[in-house]
């Protein structure tokens, strides 16, 4: 991590440090904010992880260790911005005004979306490693064709720089200047496998060779983040064409739960991020620089707890779908095989009612 | 009425797709000022600019991929793959996101997206270049695929693909492109998934789409002259399959065959079978036959006469048909 | 005989074969230290060393496409792809070069590789991690496609289609992994391609492959509570299908139901049923029924019990056939 | 081209330069020997392209322009290398030692092959763009793990760099440091494409971002290609990992005979470039170094003259293939439909003799 040029604002110990490129923009209140989204993003996560070993969701990604990476991008965006998130941008999520339970109904299995994407500007969420890389760029050329200024973030991890989608992203964002930051989360591990196996050099480096820059930042430092990805997202919206941002991070959990990390990696790997917590740090910072008393800080944690609760809630209330909703968005117009299937189910005395 | 190509009824039907909505935009490789290897998209560049007549990269899961993207932005983009074996790459792209976007999203998305694919066989190419990936797509729930195989169907099936909010597979029977016909301007000839009887007849259901439907014709011409009275049904849509001139056609000749040049495993001419025969389960008097390509790769282009269903073959089918009973 | 769960057998299956050749090697997503997400490879790495446990980078058109090159310099891969929703990457990998390679080198290269597909839903899963991609493959000449159901069948499946010289698609129904059953380490139970009768009866045939076979043996046990006496066949080859055995059962017995789960349209159950009505013509008494997954992409699990070939869904099948002459 | 580092030791003139890092191992007779290949691949390329005038052959992709990428390259190659090409490399194919009649039959539509790639240890064309990468990496992999000196080199065009299969190919070569040569013929054409639209920077710099090194050569100096070629093959079989060599050169003729350029680009550009022609410089410099005589020319002329009437003849002499030998390789073992499309190919009639 040493010899890779990264920009870094904040040490893990909580000290300000400077760049030669970039200066945070951030007063004291908008970092506590941020620190309030990291910690309340943290709790919604832990307290999905306790409903999945409930067995109240089929599955559960947390993205703990991520928090500053997904925190200062997502309040990078502005409003007119879109996002296409994987499944995993659950901060993003938050920054972009989405109710904490729509995250979960694809965790829960009801549902494969959560939210309306055109309501919160943030797409659905794409399972298929690297599908939404594409989707971005497409949607970006719109944004150039309706000459918008707006950009379009596309999220995803180390892993997926390797499918052919992401690079062909690459080639179409080059060609076409589209108006799109890449930011990729390199939490170091795709699975069991480390981001080694997926390229050998650092991964920002890769947009070079497409002819667009890349820049890697601590990801952890949510003040480099946010300052990184505000510049790039400003550069999309003035015609200056793609970015590919590496966020480098570490996934502290299990890639979801039903992952045991505890196969591929060692404890010790893991204990070395832990000092470099992405909350830690910006609290030190808080704490030293603007004195923020602990009461604050505990207010935080309060309300983190009573919207953990109120997730908690939601989630016990969510019914599974009525079956006959399937054929609902199948096809947008009518079509027989959807008309014949309905009467089937219904002939079966199937669906009809909540279940 | 004005008489011309399919290709270029293909060109005059997106050219009024572009005029009618200018969110509609082409993607494709060498679609722009080469007008496409068939220059179906020939001059459309020059007149509607190079931000709606995309040259792209030379990619077909960024073809489709970035054409989601653009759907989800409100365009309504047409994508040409250039040759039907080109259009694996993009599979993924068209599986797991244009079939299902829609559905994701609760029709918040609409994937309101035309792929058009030349395909088939019969014009002596060289490998990929003759493929018939349309049982793929008619697999797969979330898309609907057609084919128009005249001119005029071309000229209005394109734009009605176009005005449609689901995504549609296009497949052109490629060997007709050069093909002459009259094309109504004024009215469509029929809803983009209705199926036609292209010849009538009395003793065999015949039921073929695409490029078999020409070779289908000639058969029942040659049938004729030995006295039989062949029908042939152009599907016209492949997925979903319009049944009820189907299983009326089927119960009135109560012999049924059915022609594609896919290979008939696991294929759309499957499905016909095993429909026509549940629905048409009293009327069928032989067993219903498939004439499609054989199972194995398609052939190099000297021997696809042989490989393709051919007249001879379908004749020969007919001729086990009607045989059956006597 | 030791008594183990399918993905136990699978992975004592894979072990023997990396004993028996040293060609062999795997090739996939976290096959390695994590043993796979299903624990299916678990210890091969450690024991057969990274050279030939590999663990790739995440792209599935490079598993699959690499492995071509590992099977032209004459090694034997076994690729993992670790959902069946995420093999659609690598379909043009498929189509394109693994079905079509040893064709197009007149037989110079075997393309000697298996594809393993942890495949169907019952799981609960979330999206992709539930879809059933065998038509696709069973439709593509040049490919074969196999289903084990049993950890017997599972240890001597591998086994043969690592051995066998073709292409072969390996299925693999994820909501049996953890079942256990007997298995025989000395002797296979029947080849590769081999049907096989799963249970007998003598009202109404059932055909079903992969994950459905469970379903269509309990359908059949509730259906000889109501007196019924209904055959189940698990065809185990997708492609080819073995027939034989089949047209004798629908010859006894005068009925079809075919399950998958699947969606029916121009797939493997419309193979079952245009063939089986074909050769049957005189025997069925009724018309062959699918009862498949639904036309729609595959819902959230939560709903799959109903979307899904379930108990009620063949038994309303079975009654069907049964009442039809009725 | 000017500010781009480019390999470059003859001059379009045919002037001897020096590169600081590549000097021409070449003796006068292996210098000779390229000249001639390429005017006999030249005249090969002229004879197929009017056979395919005259309805010999279904289609044909001319190679003119690129004779010194190919002979370059494929004249560094040794035996035990394995070579995988497009549809273009009739030059590969030449110096792998396959008669030409062979490269032919899958132009005129009677093979997808031509030759027992095992044989000639070159793999069968694909047309598919981009396809053969990965599997040519494959192909290296498994070099590698038998412990064999050997190198892969895999051709492909500007256009084939835009493929996911490509990029994945760049990927799984940079992770496993697999012995291959990534030989992309920038001919600054796909189809009516210019090479911009694919990347709008070089194409020798893309695998920087997948952590092995890239060179542009001028591809119509036989002498530079040569020598780069040599090294990076000799680089692969020491286990030093791949290469991407962008040999830039010129499409000088069609796409293929189905091809209209004039649609796309002016004849202007053309005339730039045949200032450029692969064989003039080379053969400028064999007179004026060497003092190689005008009859030596012209025996090579005459003897280029003598294989295309050869390759004519036998294009001629070539039957469609029996139409049951489609059945013949579409399985390895028996399989039911194989057997059922034979039987009844049989009773119709069709089949059983050359046609
Ligand atoms: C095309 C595809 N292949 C495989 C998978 C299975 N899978 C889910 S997540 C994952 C690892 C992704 O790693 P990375 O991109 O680094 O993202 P992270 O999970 O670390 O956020 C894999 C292999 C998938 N979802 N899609
Ligand atoms: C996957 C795929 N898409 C499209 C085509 C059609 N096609 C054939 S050649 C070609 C252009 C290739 O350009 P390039 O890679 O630069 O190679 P060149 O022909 O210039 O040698 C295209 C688009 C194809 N063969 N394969
Ligand atoms: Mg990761
Ligand atoms: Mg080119």
């Amino acid at each position: 991590m040493s010899e890779i040029p990264l920009v870094q604002l904040l040490t893990p110990e909580g000290e300000r440090v400077t760049h030669p490129e970039y200066e945070s923009t951030l007063g004291k209140d908008e970092i506590f904010g941020m620190h309030r989204d990291m910690t309340i993003i943290r709790r919604l996560c832990n307290e999905a992880t306790s409903l999945q070993r409930q067995g109240q969701l089929a599955l559960w990604a947390p993205l703990q260790g991520q928090e500053a990476a997904q925190i200062g991008a997502g309040r990078a965006l502005q409003p007119m911005d879109f996002t296409f998130p994987s499944y995993r941008e659950h901060g993003i999520a938050w920054c972009r005004g989405i109710p904490p339970e729509k995250w979960l109904r694809l965790f829960r299995a009801v549902d494969h979306g959560g939210w309306d994407p055109q309501q919160y500007r943030h797409s659905v969420p794409t399972i298929v490693i690297g599908n939404q890389a594409l989707n971005a760029v497409g949607y970006a050329m719109g944004v150039q064709r309706d000459g918008a200024e707006e950009a379009t973030m596309v999220f995803f991890g180390d892993g997926a720089t390797s499918e052919g989608d992401v690079n062909e992203a690459f080639v179409w964002a080059g060609s076409f200047d589209a108006p799109i930051v890449f930011f990729v989360q390199n939490n170091q591990w795709a699975i069991s496998e480390p981001t080694v196996r997926q390229s050998k050099i650092p991964l920002y480096r890769r947009a070079e060779g497409f002819g667009f820059p890349g820049i890697r930042v601590d990801g952890n430092d949510v003040l480099a983040v946010h300052e990184v990805t505000k510049r790039a997202l400003a550069h999309a919206r003035e015609g200056g064409g793609p970015t590919l941002i590496e966020a480098f991070t570490y996934r502290m959990g299990a890639h979801t739960t039903s992952d045991d990390p505890t196969r591929y990696r060692i404890d010790a790997d893991v204990e070395v991020w832990k000092h470099r917590d992405p909350l830690e740090r910006v609290k030190a910072y808080l704490v030293r620089q603007h004195q923020v008393p602990a009461s604050e800080f505990d207010a935080t944690s309060a309300e983190a707890d009573a919207l953990a609760a109120k997730l908690r809630e939601d989630v016990l209330a969510m019914d599974s779908p009525d079956p006959l909703s399937i054929f609902e968005y199948a096809y947008a117009d009518v079509h027989p095989l959807i008309e014949e299937g309905k009467r089937d189910m219904i002939e079966l005395g199937v669906g009809g009612g909540a279940h | 009425m004005a008489q011309m190509t399919m290709a270029k009824a293909l060109n005059e039907g997106l050219r009024r797709a572009l005029e009618d909505n200018p969110k509609v935009l082409l993607m494709g490789e060498d679609i722009g000022k080469l007008g496409g290897v068939f220059r179906v998209t020939d001059g459309l560049q020059k007149d509607f600019g190079e931000d709606r007549i995309i040259d792209s990269p030379l990619a077909e899961s960024g073809i489709v991929g970035t054409s989601v993207g653009l759907a989800i932005r409100g365009y309504r983009p047409v994508c040409e793959i250039q040759f039907d074996g080109f259009v694996y790459p993009a599979f993924d792209q068209i599986v797991s996101q244009v079939a299902k976007l829609h559905s994701r999203s609760h029709g918040v998305y609409k994937m309101a997206l035309v792929i058009r694919i030349p395909f088939g066989g019969q014009i002596g190419a060289i490998e990929h270049h003759s493929e018939s990936p349309e049982g793929y797509f008619a697999h797969t729930a979330g898309l609907r695929v057609v084919s128009p195989t005249t001119p005029n169907d071309a000229y209005w099936m394109i734009q009605q693909a176009i005005t449609h909010d689901d995504p549609i597979i296009f497949c052109e029977p490629k060997c007709r492109y050069w093909e002459k016909g009259e094309v109504d301007l004024d009215r469509p000839p029929r809803g983009l998934f209705d199926a036609h009887v292209a010849r009538e007849g009395t003793d065999v259901t015949v039921i073929a789409y695409g490029p078999s439907v020409r070779t289908a014709v000639r058969a029942a011409e040659a049938a004729s002259a030995e006295g039989r009275s062949v029908e042939v049904i152009d599907a016209r849509s492949i997925a979903p399959l319009d049944f009820p001139p189907m299983v009326a056609s089927v119960q009135k000749t109560g012999r049924l065959v059915v022609v594609a040049e896919a290979p008939a495993n696991a294929s759309v001419a499957s499905e016909v079978v095993a429909r026509l025969t549940e629905e048409c389960f009293y009327s069928l008097r032989a067993p219903a036959l498939r004439v499609t390509g054989y199972h194995t790769p398609y052939p190099p282009s000297r021997v696809e006469e042989e490989y393709l269903p051919n007249i001879d073959r379908i004749l020969d089918a007919v001729d086990r048909v009607m045989g059956f009973e006597s």
